[in-house]
């Protein structure tokens, strides 16, 4: 078994308004020095030791992740 | 290197990228013979995306004669502002103005269903705040291919998602709308979204920009590249649903192959709309704004020379102001940049400071762009050279019109001769209690639930009807309980075997939808959904419609005004049925007069039937689900009989005669008590007229007709009523809570259990 | 008596919660998030919506805004403070309610009308219901899925603090049917489903929802 | 400047309808192999150099995370 992590990040150009909306909350909450905040979603998927870096690939870019807007990285973090 | 006015001149045989952007040669002449030379690349930006057909309506515009050639002076004298503006307006009475428009946005929400259908929803709201308007609930017409389709299963979820998420977030109820399913619609599903307003009549804000010396103000999201190049898919005749992701602009300005690879998507933020719609109202109710124009399809393009030409046709404006939210982007890019969630004001100097203010306390981005000069051209500068210079008009308004060649498809003949009259009809007691069953399970039939489930229809507390009754109804005067109904409809399928009738079916039974809530129709909008221009057939069909539907709002007395129209909807050259959605209108003095559609549990009161049933079954939703079968002709349409039906039932609403009215329509009279005693959860015991055949009876789709409940003290009262105005009238059944049952004699039982489960179990059971 | 009813960027239902207000015969008082003032009312509402779009957490954000300061320091000294729906989740992510809402179990937004039962008719906000009625009032949201731990949970069932249970099926997932809670003085309660919208069987599914704010007059005329 | 990432996922003991519903999803478009699947928050931060670890600790439990129901890790990627 491995554990694979899939974080799926909206396109740079594309307009991410629950990152700007954290952006523009911490300043209100007192904390200064973050100029940029952006807001995608984290996978954490126990996989079995057959399936490959190919088939991961097709399941972040085919499912976990909408290509039009958005960029996915996948991860092996242990096995 | 920013590409300015004077480099044009200078460089008048530089070529241009005009036909990647959608000119043709000839529209690539007259920019060049308007300007007396060569546009520069944020000018040949500018015409292009104004010139598009979704832009300047270039293929549809001439058969507008039809509108005003039907619409009478008294017609007109209802409209405070028509075909034209950002949304119609009508004068509902009590001082009270109201507005409402529908809008397309399918290829987006092909490409990307929950942000295209969100998207739709923000821009349709904008359109009706940029008439000064409190937007008061949206509606959404849609329409799928089959429901056990793959590619449904994935645009489905989404766009409903897209609508609820963004219509939810922005606190607008939903009140209605359709759900069909047609395999003519795969690959190219419709997303249209329906908005209506209210203001007081006295504060009609008409976007224009008068006044020399006043300033063009920016406000609300800050600008990016997403959506550039929107506009073009939109409407581009090149548009194929199996690359639509990576569809992109071709940027003249940039030349850069990586801005290529942009995705033609826009991302909304229902939040910013919502401070904004705020904003605007604050800033409306302050008076502070002399002119507002919504950034929609082409983005400033179209904002700046709209609201240049509307005006006195002066103005300069420094477009390096503008807020972005990209880096190095170009003049050309800001110009055509879709990004959402933005409106443009004029306002007088002596009110920018208190303009600022408001816009600060809902914490709006707003930034004054330029200013309205006493000249008549639009410049605009770019850190301070010149890189616009044109006479707006000739951007807003005199885009390139065709006459299309129009030809009555050679398919059309076999098509009406192909009639259902041999299709294998039920007959038994049996069969004809299955089949009740078997249609309301069928997808276009089944409830709607577990879509509208997931739209808010209670915020802002002023819905009085909403789904699954005929119509929406919104309260405007909360004094006076003044209020207004909604409903769109359209059958493609009749539509498809005659677009003349069938449009008119449309709007009769749009129209009937309002008049069953116990409103009066008032006005009429639409969007016309249709293939390419380019064929002459699908332009056929298009004239018919739109002459369908001028006509037939002549004799109904009720103006169209306003409407959108959306060519292309085809995968390869299959174009889709054409669907002219109708959006009806109608206002009630009382919306506590309405009439609901289900039945309510007092026992003993009579059903009547009103109109008259023929045997009518072409393009049928019994020929289509049973059969899989289209041909022949649409039902008959009988526009004055429509008319009287509205008058009888806007007359027993108003002398509380009628406890529930619902109209036959799709299914016919099996899907009407279907829903009928469902929605009121009341039973009810039916008997058939023993001199015509029980089939046709139940499932024919005959127009003009309509179901309604009387209690038995006004029966005769209301019988009398119909026979003296020459309506027929068939005494059908009565309400039965007991029974908890719909009974139809002869026929059979059903239980209220064993049909809801077949009613709404269909729509969990495809996409839950 | 002056009732409040705050608007944050983002809410939605607050002329809804002011119209329900003033149903009830009580002044309606509109307090705005940025203003550190709560203009001497008697109770406090906090309705729903997506304040700040919901898009970080549902009431993450809107529980800095400067007016939440003053709802919090006055709800500690016993003012009556009812969080509708976002409202709720606002609560919760202040630490005036325990808990936290969730996406739905079904995973999208949910709008029905949704049978009741009060669970504690002691509270201020439900001294008008008999103990153990049954309402209908809309329910609507995305993030209605009550969570917390079992000992919290316990503590809750323990103390009479379930003051609201869905009845006739769980529409989003909530541990035990819960649909609203109170803190343990029972003056501060926070509910998913939208009682300003049942304040007219015109508008919605009944005029049950009224009860709410009617109750809120017998607590000070009482106290 | 310094690009921070915040990983924000449910409590292993918390429901997890999303993550859920991909794992159910999964062997239904031919998938096989994926045992278990969890949905989280994914954030990318630009933050200042001044901005030391304690405070993107408050920033990450204070605000992104609900500690009621969510863990949280904190990474700097880069500087
Ligand atoms: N996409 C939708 N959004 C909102 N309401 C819808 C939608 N689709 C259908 N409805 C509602 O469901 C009910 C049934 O729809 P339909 O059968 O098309 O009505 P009708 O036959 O009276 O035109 C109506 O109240 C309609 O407004
Ligand atoms: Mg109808």
């Amino acid at each position: 078994m491995a554990r694979v992590v899939v974080d799926v990040m909206p396109k740079p150009e594309i307009l991410d308004p629950q990152g700007q909306a954290v952006a523009r909350a911490l300043p209100r909450l007192g904390f200064t020095g973050v100029s940029d905040v952006r807001q995608g979603k984290h996978f954490e998927l126990e996989v079995d030791d057959s399936v490959d870096d190919a088939t991961l690939d097709k399941i972040a870019e085919g499912f976990l992740s909408n290509p039009v807007v958005e960029d996915f990285v996948v991860r092996r973090v242990q096995s | 290197m920013t590409d300015t006015v004077d480099n044009a001149k200078n460089t008048p045989d530089q070529e241009q990228p005009y036909r990647e952007l959608g000119l043709k040669d000839d529209e690539y002449a007259r920019v060049r013979e308007i300007l007396g030379r060569r546009p520069t690349d944020a000018e040949l930006a500018m015409y292009s995306v104004m010139w598009s057909e979704h832009c300047s309506y270039k293929s549809s515009k001439v058969h507008w004669r039809h509108w005003s050639a039907n619409t009478t002076p008294e017609m007109k004298a209802k409209m405070l502002a028509g075909i034209g503006e950002n949304a119609g307006v009508v004068d509902i009475g009590d001082g009270w103005a109201v507005t409402f428009k529908l809008e397309s946005h399918n290829h987006p929400s092909y490409v990307e269903p929950y942000q295209g259908a969100a998207t739709g929803v923000g821009g349709i709201v904008r359109d009706i705040m940029a008439m000064g308007a409190r937007p008061l609930a949206v509606m959404d017409p849609l329409r799928f291919g089959a429901p056990d389709h793959p590619d449904t299963k994935r645009v489905l979820p989404g766009i409903v998602a897209g609508v609820g998420g963004y219509g939810n977030s922005l606190g607008l109820p939903n009140i209605g709308g359709e759900v069909v399913f047609d395999a003519s619609y795969q690959g190219n599903p419709l997303v249209n979204a329906l908005c209506v307003g209210a203001m007081r009549a006295e504060d009609l804000h008409l976007a224009h920009a008068s006044g020399t010396g006043n300033k063009v103000i920016l406000f609300g999201a800050r600008t990016g590249l997403d959506g550039i190049g929107g506009v073009s898919v939109l409407a581009s005749a090149t548009f194929s649903g199996d690359e639509g992701g990576t569809e992109s602009t071709l940027d003249p300005a940039s030349g850069s192959s990586a801005r290529k690879k942009l995705p033609a998507v826009q991302v909304g933020d229902p939040f910013t709309e919502k401070v904004l719609i705020e904003c605007c109202l604050e800033l409306f109710r302050e008076g502070i704004v002399v002119g507002i124009q919504d950034l929609g399809g082409a983005g400033l393009s179209c904002a700046t020379s709209e609201l240049a030409s509307a005006g006195d046709g002066g103005m300069r404006v420094e477009l390096d102001k503008v807020p972005l939210r990209a880096t190095g982007m170009t003049p050309a890019e800001v110009l055509s940049s879709e990004s959402q969630e933005r409106m443009c004001a004029v306002v007088k100097p002596s009110d920018v400071d208190a303009f600022m203010r408001v816009c600060a306390k809902w914490d709006v981005i707003a930034t004054e762009i330029g200013e309205v000069t006493d000249g008549d051209h639009l410049v605009i500068t770019w850190h301070g050279e010149t890189v616009v210079d044109v006479p707006p008009r000739t951007v807003a308004h005199e885009g390139p019109m065709y006459e299309r060649p129009i030809a009555r498809p050679d398919y059309q003949d076999a098509l009406v001769a192909n009639g259902p009259e041999a299709l294998p009809r039920p007959s038994t007691p049996d069969e004809l209690r299955a089949l009740v069953l078997r249609m309301a399970a069928s997808p276009n039939l089944a409830s709607r639930k577990w879509v509208t489930e997931q739209y808010d229809r209670y915020v802002r507390g002023g819905t009085v009807l909403a789904q699954p009754s005929d119509s929406g109804m919104i309260r405007v005067d909360e004094q006076t309980g003044r209020g207004v109904a909604l409903a769109t409809d359209c059958n493609a399928r009749f539509v498809k075997l005659d677009p003349y009738t069938g449009t008119q079916l449309a709007l009769a039974e749009a129209y009937r939808n309002v008049a069953v809530s116990g409103a009066e129709p008032l006005a009429v909008t639409n969007c016309l959904n249709f293939g390419s221009p380019e064929d002459p057939g699908v332009m056929w069909q298009f004239e018919q419609a739109v002459r369908g539907l001028a006509e037939g709002c002549k004799e109904l007395g009720i103006p169209v005004t306003g409407g959108n129209v959306s060519f292309y909807n085809q995968t390869g050259t299959t174009a889709i049925h054409p669907t002219p959605v109708v959006g009806v209108l109608g206002v009630i003095d009382d919306v506590r007069r309405r009439i609901p559609t289900g039945i309510g549990a007092e026992a003993g009161e009579t059903l009547l039937l009103l109109g008259d049933t023929h045997d009518e079954f072409g393009g049928s939703e019994w020929a289509h689900e049973v059969h899989g079968h289209l041909g022949g002709t649409p039902p008959r349409v009988d526009l004055a009989r429509e008319k009287l039906l509205g008058q009888v039932l806007v007359a027993g609403s108003r002398d509380g005669m009628v406890t529930a009215a619902h109209d036959l329509s799709d299914g016919g009279l099996a899907q009407t008590l279907v829903e009928t005693v469902l929605i009121g959860q009341t039973g009810a015991r039916v008997f058939l007229d023993p001199d015509q055949d029980a089939f046709v009876q139940l499932f024919s789709e005959s127009a003009g007709r309509v179901l309604v409940a009387v209690p038995r003290s006004e029966e005769l009262r209301f019988t009398e009523m119909c026979k003296v105005r020459g309506l027929p009238v068939r005494r059908t059944g009565v309400v039965d809570p007991e029974s908890n049952a719909l009974e139809i004699q002869d026929i059979g039982v059903i239980p209220l259990t064993e049909l809801r489960e077949a009613w709404e179990g269909t729509l969990p059971k495809l996409f839950g | 008596m002056r009732v409040g009813a705050v608007t944050f960027p983002g809410t939605l239902d607050d002329s809804d919660t002011l119209r329900a207000i003033a149903a009830s015969g009580a002044e309606a008082v509109p307090l705005w998030h940025g203003d550190a003032d709560l203009k001497q009312v008697d109770a406090v509402v906090l309705p729903g919506g997506f304040s700040y779009g919901d898009y970080l957490r549902a009431g993450a954000i809107a529980r800095f805004a400067p007016v939440m300061g003053e709802v919090v320091d006055a709800a500690r000294k016993g003012l009556p403070v009812l969080g509708i729906c976002n409202g709720f989740q606002v609560l919760c992510e202040a630490g005036l309610l325990p808990g936290a809402l969730l996406r739905n179990s079904e995973l999208h937004f949910v709008c029905r009308d949704q049978w009741l039962k009060v669970e504690n008719n002691t509270t201020p906000w439900t001294s008008r219901y008999d103990a153990g009625a049954e309402i209908i009032i809309p329910l609507k949201n995305q993030d209605g899925r009550f969570t917390a731990s079992q000992s919290t949970v316990d503590e809750l069932e323990g103390e009479g603090r379930v003051v609201f249970r869905y009845v006739g099926g769980n529409p989003n997932g909530s541990v035990n049917h819960i649909a609203g809670i109170s803190d343990a003085t029972g003056r501060i309660v926070g509910l998913m489903p939208h009682p300003e919208h049942a304040i007219d069987a015109l508008t919605g599914p009944s005029d049950d929802g009224l009860g709410m704010f009617l109750s809120l007059l017998d607590q000070v005329v009482s106290a």
